[in-house]
C-alpha cells in the first residue's frame, strides 16, 4: 500500500462514517454534520491526488488544480452549512423539533 | 464627531496618570502600616478595665458587681467575685473581681457595659490591630490584659476622660467632705463628751464653741 | 506513510466516529470540531499548507461554531440516539458496505500500484492566488456569488419577524 | 574612523543575531540523533518562558497603571515597587482548591483551559520577534494566525457550556458572537496589508517595511490606508481578545465573570494567562503588519538589536491597551454589534479599496502628494459620513421611569 492509497482508504472511511451518521442519526443538525464530514473526505481525496498524483510534476498550472478545487469545495461547504442550519432553525421554529423523523408534512 | 470623546477621555486619564507621579496630593491612599490617620475621638471597639495609680491589682476600679455581665447582650463577660475586700478609691471596702474575662471574639462593641457601670470601671478601647494566630485563647482577654491605667484612658478619649475624672473628683471631694464632716462630728461629739465629762467633773456646764467643718 | 500521518488519521477517524455516535449533541459538535482539526492536520501533513489552514479557519472557526449555535438555539429537541434503533443499524450496515466497495476499488485499482513522487509539488500562496485569479477566475466569481447569496439567504431564513432579538442572531452568522 | 564604524556595525549585527547564532551553535554541537529535539526545544522553550514572563510583568504594570490613572498607588507591597506581586499571585492560585461544579461536564470542563492556552501559545509560532527570529517559516503565516485564533472561540464555548451555569453560558455566547463579529474587520483590515505586501508571510511583510527613505521607515502605519487599517485592526483586536471596552463577555457587573465563573485556582489562572497571551499575540501581529515589526523607527537606530525594538513596541502597545482600559466604560451588546457591522465592516472594506488605489496610483514626484490626498479622502469622507450616520438618532432623551415614578 502506497501513501496515496492510504490517504484514499482514510478518506473512504471518513466518508462512510459521515454516511453512517447522516443515515442513522435523527437530529437534522447531525445529518448536516455527517454531510460535512463526507465533503471533508472528498477534499482529502483531492489533496491526496494533488500530492501524489501523476499530474503533480507536469506543469505549474495543472499542479494546483487539486488545491483550487478544495478551496472551492470549502467555500461551497461553508455556504451549505450556513443555509442548512438556517433552514433547520426555521423548521425548528415552526415545528418545535429538528428530528428528521418527525418532520413528515410533505409525506404523501 | 466619532472619536472626539475617546480622545478627550484618554487625555484626562493621561493627566491623572502623570499627575499622580508629580503631585502627591492626588494620591489619597494612606499607606496604612507606616502612616495612619488619627482615629476620631468617638472611635471605640472593645472594652477594657480602668485602674487608678500604678498597681493594676490594687487600683482596679471594678467592684465585681456583675451588672455588666448581666447586661451584656452577647454575654461575653465573665466575672468571679473575690471573697475578701479591698479599699476602693475613696477608701471604702469593696469586693474585687478575682476573674474578669472578656471574649472579644464574641463582643459586639455595643458599649452597654460602659453605660451601665456605676463605678466608671469599664471603658471602650481604640485598639483595633487584634489579629492573633490563636483562635480561641488569643481573643479571650483576662483581667491582666484588660487592666489599663487611667492615663491611657485620658490619652485615647480626652474629653470623656476629663468628664469622668471631674465627676470622680467631685465624688471624692464629697466623700472626703462627708468623711471630714463625720470625723468633725465625731470629734465634736467626743469633745462634747469630754467637755461634759469635764463639766461634770468641774460642775461647770458652760457650752463650748461649735467646731467648724 | 509517516507516523504523523497515521496519528492524524487515527485522531480524525476516531473523532469522526465519536461525532456521529455520541449521545449528546454538544459532544457530537465538539468531536466534529476535533475531526475537522485532524483533517486540517492531514492536509498540512500532506504539504497543502494554504488549504489546511483554510480548512481550520472555515471549519473549526466558522462551521463548528455555527453548528454549536444551531444546537443551542434548537434546545429541547435533543433526541438521544437509541443504539438499537432500526435506522442506526441499517445506516451502519449500508455505510460498511459502501466502505467495503470503496476500499476494494482503491486497493485493486492501479492507484495502489502507482509510483508516487516523494517531493511536494510547489504550492506557494502567491501561485495559488495567481491560479485562482487567472485560470479559475470564473469559478471564483461564481463561488463569491454563491457565498453572498447563501449569506443573504441564511439571514432571511433565520429572520424572525416578531422579535428583534433574532436579528442579532442572524447577523452574527 | 571608517574602520571603527564598520566594527561598530559589525558588533551591532552580532548582538542583533546573538540568539540566532546561539541556536545554530547549539544545534550543530549536539549529536546527530538529538538534533531534532534540541532544535524544537530551542524554539518552544523561549516562547514558553518569555511570554508568560511578560504576562507576569503585565499584570503588575496593568494594576499599577490603572491605579495611577485612578490616582491610587496600585500594588506596592510585595518586593520592590510591588514587582514580585505576580509570584504571590501564582502561589495563591496554585494552592487554591480546584472547584468543579457537580453537574459540570467533567472532561470538557477540564479540557477548555488547556485548549485555550495551547491555541494562544501556537499563535506565537508565526510572529517574527526579531531579524531571523521566527519559530516556523510558514508561507501562509497570517492564515495560520487567524486559523489558530478562531479555535479559541470553541474553547470559550467549551468553558461556558460545560460549567452548567447560566452566566457562563451567556458569557460564552456573548464572547463567541463578539469574536465572530470582530474577526471580520480584523481579517479585512489585515488584507489591505497583504494586498500591498503581496505575501501572507509575516517575515516578508516586515522585510517589506524595514526599508528606509532617508531616515524614515516604510512602515504601513504612515500611509492613509495603513493608519486607518491600524486603528481598525487594534480596535477589532481589543474586541477579539475581550479586552476593555469590549469586555462584555466577562462583565463582572452583569454576568459575574462570563465563561470562567466556574473555574477556580490554577484553571482560572490559565484562562487569565490565555487572555493576556492573546493580547500580546494580536498586538504583536499589529506591530508586524503596521508598525514595521522588529525594524527600528529611524534608520540610524538600527544599531539597537531588532528584538529589543519588537519588545519595546509590544510594551507600548500593552501600555496603550491599559490606558484604554482605564479610560473607557464597557459597551452595551447592541452598541457592540452595531459598531462591528455598521462601522468597522464598511470602514475595513473602504480601507481595502483605498489600499488598492494606493497600490495602482503611479509613484512619481508630483504623484506622491496627490496619491496621499486621494487616499486620505477615500478614508476620511466615508469616516465622517459613517460617524454622522451612527450619531444620528442617538439623541439623549429624558429618561422615562416606568415603575419608579408611580408611587
Amino acid at each position: 500500500m502506497n501513501p496515496l492509497s492510504a490517504c484514499l482508504i482514510v478518506a473512504a472511511f471518513l466518508f462512510c462514517v459521515g454516511l453512517a451518521g447522516a443515515l442513522s442519526r435523527s437530529s437534522a443538525i447531525l445529518v448536516l454534520a455527517g454531510i460535512e464530514l463526507m465533503l471533508g473526505a472528498a477534499n482529502l481525496n483531492f489533496i491526496a491526488f494533488w500530492r501524489y498524483g501523476a499530474l503533480a510534476a507536469v506543469s505549474p498550472f495543472h499542479s494546483l488544480t487539486g488545491i483550487v478545487f478544495v478551496l472551492f469545495s470549502i467555500g461551497v461547504a461553508a455556504a451549505e452549512a450556513a443555509v442548512g442550519l438556517a433552514l433547520i432553525l426555521a423548521i425548528y421554529r415552526y415545528t418545535k423539533s429538528c428530528n428528521v423523523t418527525q418532520i413528515t408534512e410533505l409525506k404523501g | 464627531m466619532l472619536g472626539e470623546g475617546i480622545v478627550k477621555g484618554l487625555i484626562e486619564t493621561a493627566r491623572n496618570f502623570v499627575g499622580s507621579y508629580v503631585d502627591k496630593d492626588r494620591l489619597v491612599t494612606v499607606q496604612y502600616p507606616e502612616e495612619r490617620n488619627p482615629l476620631p475621638e468617638a472611635a471605640r471597639n472593645f472594652p477594657f478595665l480602668l485602674y487608678d495609680g500604678d498597681d493594676p491589682e490594687a487600683g482596679l476600679r471594678c467592684v465585681s458587681c456583675h451588672i455588666c455581665e448581666k447586661e451584656c447582650p452577647p454575654r461575653c463577660i465573665h466575672i468571679e467575685k473575690s471573697t475578701d475586700k479591698k479599699p476602693d478609691f475613696v477608701g471604702k471596702q469593696q469586693f474585687y473581681p478575682k476573674v474578669f474575662n472578656i471574649d472579644v471574639s464574641v463582643c459586639m462593641s455595643c458599649q452597654i457595659c460602659v453605660e451601665v457601670c456605676p463605678f466608671d470601671a469599664i471603658r471602650m478601647d481604640k485598639e483595633f490591630e487584634l489579629s492573633t494566630d490563636d483562635r480561641f485563647g488569643g481573643l479571650l482577654w483576662t483581667k491582666k490584659e484588660l487592666a489599663k491605667p487611667n492615663e491611657y484612658y485620658q490619652k485615647i478619649h480626652p474629653m470623656e476622660a476629663a468628664e469622668t475624672d471631674a465627676r470622680r473628683a467631685e465624688e471624692l471631694k464629697q466623700t472626703q467632705a462627708k468623711a471630714a464632716a463625720a470625723a468633725a462630728a465625731a470629734a465634736a461629739k467626743a469633745a462634747e463628751a469630754a467637755k461634759a465629762a469635764e463639766a461634770a467633773k468641774a460642775g461647770n456646764g458652760a457650752a463650748g464653741k461649735e467646731p467648724s467643718a | 506513510m509517516t507516523v504523523s500521518f497515521v496519528l492524524l488519521a487515527l485522531l480524525t477517524l476516531s473523532a469522526a466516529v465519536a461525532a456521529m455516535s455520541m449521545p449528546r449533541l454538544i459532544h457530537c459538535a465538539l468531536a466534529l470540531a476535533v475531526a475537522f482539526t485532524g483533517l486540517g492536520g492531514i492536509f498540512l501533513n500532506l504539504g497543502a499548507e494554504f488549504v489546511g489552514l483554510a480548512q481550520l479557519l472555515v471549519y473549526v472557526g466558522a462551521v463548528a461554531i455555527l453548528i454549536v449555535f444551531a444546537i443551542l438555539l434548537t434546545r429541547g429537541s435533543e433526541v438521544s440516539m437509541r443504539p438499537g434503533a432500526r435506522s442506526a443499524i441499517s445506516g451502519t450496515v449500508i455505510a460498511l458496505a459502501v466502505f467495503a466497495v470503496l476500499a476494494h476499488a482503491v486497493l485493486t485499482s492501479g492507484v495502489s500500484r502507482m509510483a508516487t513522487t516523494a517531493v511536494t509539488p510547489s504550492n506557494r500562496v502567491q501561485e495559488i492566488g495567481v491560479t485562482l485569479l487567472q485560470q479559475y477566475v470564473l469559478p471564483l466569481e461564481v463561488i463569491a456569488l454563491l457565498l453572498t447569496a447563501a449569506l443573504i439567504g441564511a439571514v432571511i431564513l433565520a429572520w424572525r419577524e416578531k422579535s428583534p432579538a433574532a436579528q442579532e442572531g442572524a447577523e452574527t452568522r | 574612523m571608517n574602520g571603527y564604524f564598520a566594527m561598530a556595525t559589525g558588533l551591532a549585527e552580532r548582538v542583533d543575531q546573538i540568539f540566532v547564532t546561539f541556536d545554530h551553535w547549539a544545534v550543530t554541537n549536539t549529536p546527530e540523533p538529538l538534533r531534532w529535539l534540541v532544535s524544537i526545544l530551542l524554539i518552544v522553550v523561549p516562547i514558553l518562558a518569555v511570554f508568560p514572563g511578560l504576562f507576569a510583568l503585565t499584570t503588575v504594570l496593568e494594576r499599577k497603571g490603572l491605579g495611577r490613572i485612578q490616582n491610587r498607588y496600585g500594588p506596592n507591597r510585595v518586593g520592590p515597587y510591588g514587582l514580585l506581586q505576580p509570584i504571590a499571585d501564582a502561589v495563591k492560585s496554585l494552592t487554591k482548591e480546584d472547584v468543579v461544579p457537580r453537574t459540570a461536564d467533567g472532561v470538557v470542563h477540564y479540557l477548555a483551559p488547556l485548549v485555550i492556552v495551547s491555541t494562544a501559545f501556537l499563535a506565537y509560532a508565526v510572529l517574527p520577534v526579531g531579524r531571523n527570529m521566527i519559530a516556523v517559516h510558514l508561507d501562509a503565516g497570517l492564515l495560520f494566525f487567524f486559523a489558530i485564533g478562531s479555535a479559541t472561540e470553541l474553547a470559550v464555548f467549551m468553558a461556558g457550556w460545560s460549567s452548567r451555569n447560566k452566566y457562563s453560558l451567556l458569557g460564552a455566547m456573548r464572547a463567541i458572537a463578539q469574536m465572530i463579529s470582530y474577526e471580520v474587520p480584523l481579517i479585512l483590515s489585515s488584507i489591505a496589508v497583504i494586498m500591498i505586501a503581496g505575501t501572507l508571510s509575516p517575515e516578508k511583510i516586515v522585510l517589506e517595511q524595514a526599508q528606509y527613505t532617508g531616515i524614515f521607515p516604510h512602515w504601513y502605519v504612515f500611509t492613509p490606508w495603513g493608519f486607518a487599517g491600524f486603528l481598525l485592526f487594534m480596535t477589532a483586536a481589543a474586541a477579539e481578545t475581550n479586552r476593555s471596552p469590549f469586555d462584555l463577555p466577562e462583565g463582572e457587573s452583569e454576568i459575574i465573570a462570563g465563561y470562567f465563573v466556574e473555574y477556580s485556582g490554577f484553571k482560572f489562572a490559565l484562562f487569565f494567562l490565555a487572555e493576556y497571551l492573546e493580547i500580546f499575540a494580536v498586538s504583536g501581529l499589529g506591530i508586524t503588519l503596521f508598525l514595521g515589526g522588529w525594524s527600528a523607527p529611524l534608520s540610524f537606530l538600527a544599531v539597537i538589536p531588532s528584538w529589543i525594538w519588537f519588545f519595546a513596541k509590544l510594551l507600548v502597545m500593552i501600555g496603550v491597551f491599559i490606558w484604554v482600559r482605564g479610560t473607557m466604560p464597557r459597551l452595551r451588546m447592541d452598541q457592540l454589534m452595531n459598531f462591528a457591522w455598521k462601522f468597522m465592516l464598511p470602514m475595513a472594506l473602504i480601507d481595502m479599496v483605498c489600499a488598492g488605489v494606493w497600490r495602482f496610483l503611479p509613484g512619481g514626484a508630483l504623484w506622491v502628494v496627490l496619491r496621499w490626498l486621494i487616499c486620505a479622502a477615500i478614508i476620511v469622507v466615508p469616516y465622517v459620513a459613517l460617524a454622522r450616520g451612527l450619531e444620528q438618532g442617538r439623541k439623549i432623551e429624558q429618561r422615562v421611569y416606568r415603575y419608579a415614578e408611580e408611587g
